[in-house]
């Protein structure tokens, strides 16, 4: 699996093949649009990230040293957003996750261009994500969502 | 129409620029207005040649700012027709006008038991400092709904009212729908209950009638950014009678008479409510707004909003799969929507990348969303300074919008 | 010294204009102070390229708007050395934030019986709110005196101090006289006696160290336009434990999570504490002030502001019958003083006639001016704009008003 | 007696004579070192207009149809400008006194060249003066201060 760096790398370089804000949402959409449903036992409200306008679902395993996420959002741009998110930690190592470094935003200028981030709780996420990271490497979790299902994340 | 919009254009600088590579549609006037250049000028102003510390200075400088000052309140109180000057009261915006008068009114008039009206219109800076103080003061906290046309409920409101209301708090305006309540029927109805009103006029003061004696008003709020004013200035009328009877709100300078150790001693309106050194600038630059304004026959401009409303609903109700929430008797500058299967937030968004400004979410009022069973709208809102063909770039953004939403 | 003050002169325009036919002497910092161009033209950038509202927008002029007003929470967080920018809330001025902390920390942890320690040097607004908070909460109000040379007695500090002491509130520096109060001495004395400490730093913040975590402070507050910004904000820093376990001030917009007619939810730090539409640019400008200070080395612009200070104290000395007020162990920027047989206002207006603008009367401290037994004093305060050159001013204008009032 | 505008345009011509302020404020403070020392007995403290800054004490009487007051102030410009207040005001009719339309201040320039009035008591003295000449003609007072005295103003 290629490294967390090495994915936001091969982001950003999708992105510089998409000048126009137009194509970036479409872009966007697409993700949000093809991201694999989210099982209806995953959007509990454990699981509930609220952002200012829109909702998302996110659902956080612990297996080993890797950590696994799926996530699902009413808005479809959100949800493209959370498809990178996921693109970029889903089954990577605790370790590298809680210690990352998230530089795809600010390459791709979608942190200066998407609304504020208190609108979209992408940083919400983000911080989720990497807390559920350090509680992961800590041995302090193993799956948030009852019931403990056998991860069906890649 | 004797105005010229496109004229009136040029006043304003911010609306030649672009966003995102295409011309500024700007459609958020509820969240706040544009300032004309002469606002800027009379800031600049200020700051450059006369900026001072007012009404306790003994210099020049001080005179001026003083007086600028001064003048300005009396610009605001002829501009909503209050009595006196000293019944105008300066505060941060809309939000700290109804904090102060929930706290201070609340403290002189509202015992356990007693009662205070809102209505399920409100915005929550007219709805929460009500329900604090109810929870301070042991009162009860009663809302009144609206109807799915997104009018209110009068009579359920006449039934709410009775002895132990002390006070009913609306607003004139819906900033979420765009309705206009018929505030003097149901100021009438409050007093001949013996309650007192307070009108949120936040959305009103700047698009309808605006004379606090005609509406006959214990308390009118409103704030300077949403008409065309600075940020950080806000303006509390209150009957003078009223003001007598409260307690000051916050402690310091400028509110004090005498102070020692034993006992402090208040000063007279409108100073006792106006503690510490205020936003100087702030009036100066609010009455500036209102000057350009009055250059302006006010009917004109609405008329012009009005025939510009008028035509957005049209063309939005074309359409397919959008829903217009704003359906009230009557209503003033604000178009609430959205679109089928849409979510709010990305159409928003792909507006905005079109150039086009609008709001979305619940613009600070669930009770509203909840009532509707949405969690929040799209939101286009004018000023005069919108034309027609914004209204056509917004449906030409909606539609490509939807097209890259796969509608 | 490295700084070039006629350079920095250039760059605030009001400096240059005249009064009364005469060039302005402006010696009244300890009032307003004056702003340099480039806080002026955030301002006028601000209105005239980006203006928007907040924080919940889904537009690109909201996304700047909140971004700029958001990176001036973090600029003034680097300047006072706060943990985090939750920490750093947006007020009116000092006023508004001592009123605030009064109010919810006292709500909080005042019970009947606690206790609320001021000093007899502080300002109306860091006296009054206190006393209103007692009144409320029931607790006993004790105040610690000053000798005769403006010291604050520190011995009955130490014995006022006891384990039914909720907070103490005190100047860092006093706006009547100047004094500098050991804050970080003191601030550990109320420590551990268990007490919480609110610092007023309206005249210390611009003017000496101002670092919150190396004072220790609890909460620290100042106002904008004292410190070459805006006027209408204000800042009150709190450390975090304190601000999450105290309840929210006002109610409104902003500072809600979730409303509805049950229950009303809180947002967080810093949001609980800023209901409305804040004054948007306010910080801005704030901001574009600090900025400007920290192209200079603090420290060596203090040196002159004390250079200049000593000038005056020695000028001002040598005039017949003057008597100086400002004789503390540590003292800044601030020189009160009376002549014999001369009414302040008396002396003040004739200054003001040859362009010299300083203050007259109590300073809202009405509390110093009893324990001087003065009705008011004349007060000339500096700003690092300053020159000797103005204190020269200073004294040739006083001594024609002398001759003029017959001494 | 010259009337109220009498008095008034006569003060504005003196003025006129003094174009630089710091002259004008010199006549002020000579108006006021020269002003009849007030009567102790007056200086009480129903007689007290408290400026923001300086102190005046303001004694009035009513005798016949007439008004008649007495001023001082720990001010000398404060007092000076009782003193012109004392000259417009003091021995008039109380119905003309009521109905007095003040231009003196403003065409002198006065008004805006003081510190701003709330400062200096100046307003709240004319409000006292025009009350207590409104309170005399409807016969509703006499003198204000006690021991009731036989008047000594001219
Ligand atoms: C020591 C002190 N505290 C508080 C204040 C009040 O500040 P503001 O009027 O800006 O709220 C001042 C202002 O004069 C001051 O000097
Ligand atoms: C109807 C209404 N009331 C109150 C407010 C609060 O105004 P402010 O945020 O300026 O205090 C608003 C602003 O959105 C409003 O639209």
């Amino acid at each position: 699996m290629a490294s967390i760096q090495e994915i936001q790398n091969s982001i950003i370089e999708d992105f510089s093949f998409l000048p126009e804000w137009d194509e970036r949402y479409a872009y966007l959409i697409e993700l949000g649009q093809k991201m694999e449903p989210m099982p209806e036992a995953y959007r509990s409200e454990a699981n509930i990230v609220r952002g200012c306008q829109s909702t998302v679902w996110l659902h956080r395993e612990c297996q080993g040293d890797k950590v696994y996420f799926k996530a699902d959002s009413d808005s479809l741009i959100v949800k493209g957003l959370a498809a990178l998110l996921m693109q970029v930690f889903s089954g990577q190592p605790a370790e590298q996750v809680f210690q990352a470094d998230l530089t795809f935003f600010e390459e791709t200028g979608l942190n200066k261009h998407l609304s504020s981030q208190r609108t979209n709780g992408l940083m919400a996420m983000i911080e989720i994500i990497q807390s559920f990271a350090a509680k992961c490497k800590n041995g302090e979790v193993y799956a948030i969502t009852e019931p403990l299902q056998k991860s069906t994340t890649t | 129409m004797a105005i010229n919009v496109e004229k009136i254009r040029e006043d304003f600088p911010i609306l030649s620029r672009s966003v995102n590579g295409k011309p500024l549609t700007y459609l958020d006037n509820a969240a706040t207005t544009q300032k004309p250049q002469t606002v800027i000028d009379a800031i600049v102003d200020y700051y450059t040649n006369y900026n001072s510390n007012i009404h306790r200075g003994t210099h020049h400088l001080s005179n001026l700012a003083t007086e600028a000052h001064e003048a300005a309140r009396n610009t605001i109180k002829d501009y909503i027709n209050a009595r006196h000057d000293r019944e105008i009261i300066f505060t941060r915006g809309t939000t700290e006008a109804i904090n102060l008068v929930a706290s201070s009114f609340g403290q002189a008039f509202v015992k356990p038991g007693d009662e205070v009206i809102v209505t399920e219109l409100e915005h929550h800076s007219n709805f929460v400092p009500w329900q604090m103080m109810c929870e301070r003061q042991g009162a009860n906290f009663r809302v009144v709904p609206f109807d799915e046309n997104g009018d209110l409920k009068l009579d359920v409101l006449e039934k709410s009212l009775n002895e132990r209301t002390r006070i009913l708090a609306f607003n004139h305006v819906s900033n979420s729908l765009g309705t206009v309540n018929p505030a003097k029927e149901i100021i009438k109805m409050a007093h001949d209950a013996g309650a007192a009103v307070l009108v949120d006029a936040a959305q009103s003061v700047q698009h309808i009638e605006h004379d606090v004696q005609d509406l006959d008003a214990d308390f009118y709020a409103f704030s300077g950014h949403k008409i065309y004013g600075p940020t950080g200035i806000g303006v509390l009328y209150g009957k003078e009678k009223w003001l007598d009877a409260m307690p000051p709100y916050q402690g310091g300078g400028e509110m004090i008479d005498q102070v020692s150790v034993e006992k402090t001693t208040y000063n007279k309106l409108p100073f006792k409510f106006e503690a510490g050194t205020p936003n100087i600038v702030g009036p100066i630059g609010l009455a500036a707004a209102i000057d350009y304004i009055n250059n302006f026959n006010f009917d004109e401009l609405i008329a012009h909003e009005d025939d510009v409303l008028q035509y957005g609903f049209e063309k939005l109700s074309e359409i397919d799969g959008l829903k217009i929430y704003s359906k009230a008797k009557r209503h003033t500058s604000i178009i609430a929507f959205n679109v089928e299967g849409i979510h709010h937030f990305d159409l928003g968004t792909l507006l905005d990348t079109q150039g086009v400004a609008v709001r979305t979410g619940h613009h600070c009022t669930q009770p509203i969303m909840t009532a509707l069973g949405v969690e929040g709208t799209v939101r286009a809102s004018l000023a005069f300074y919108n034309t027609k063909s914004d209204i056509d770039s917004l449906v030409a953004a909606i539609k490509k919008a939807l097209k890259m939403l796969g509608k």
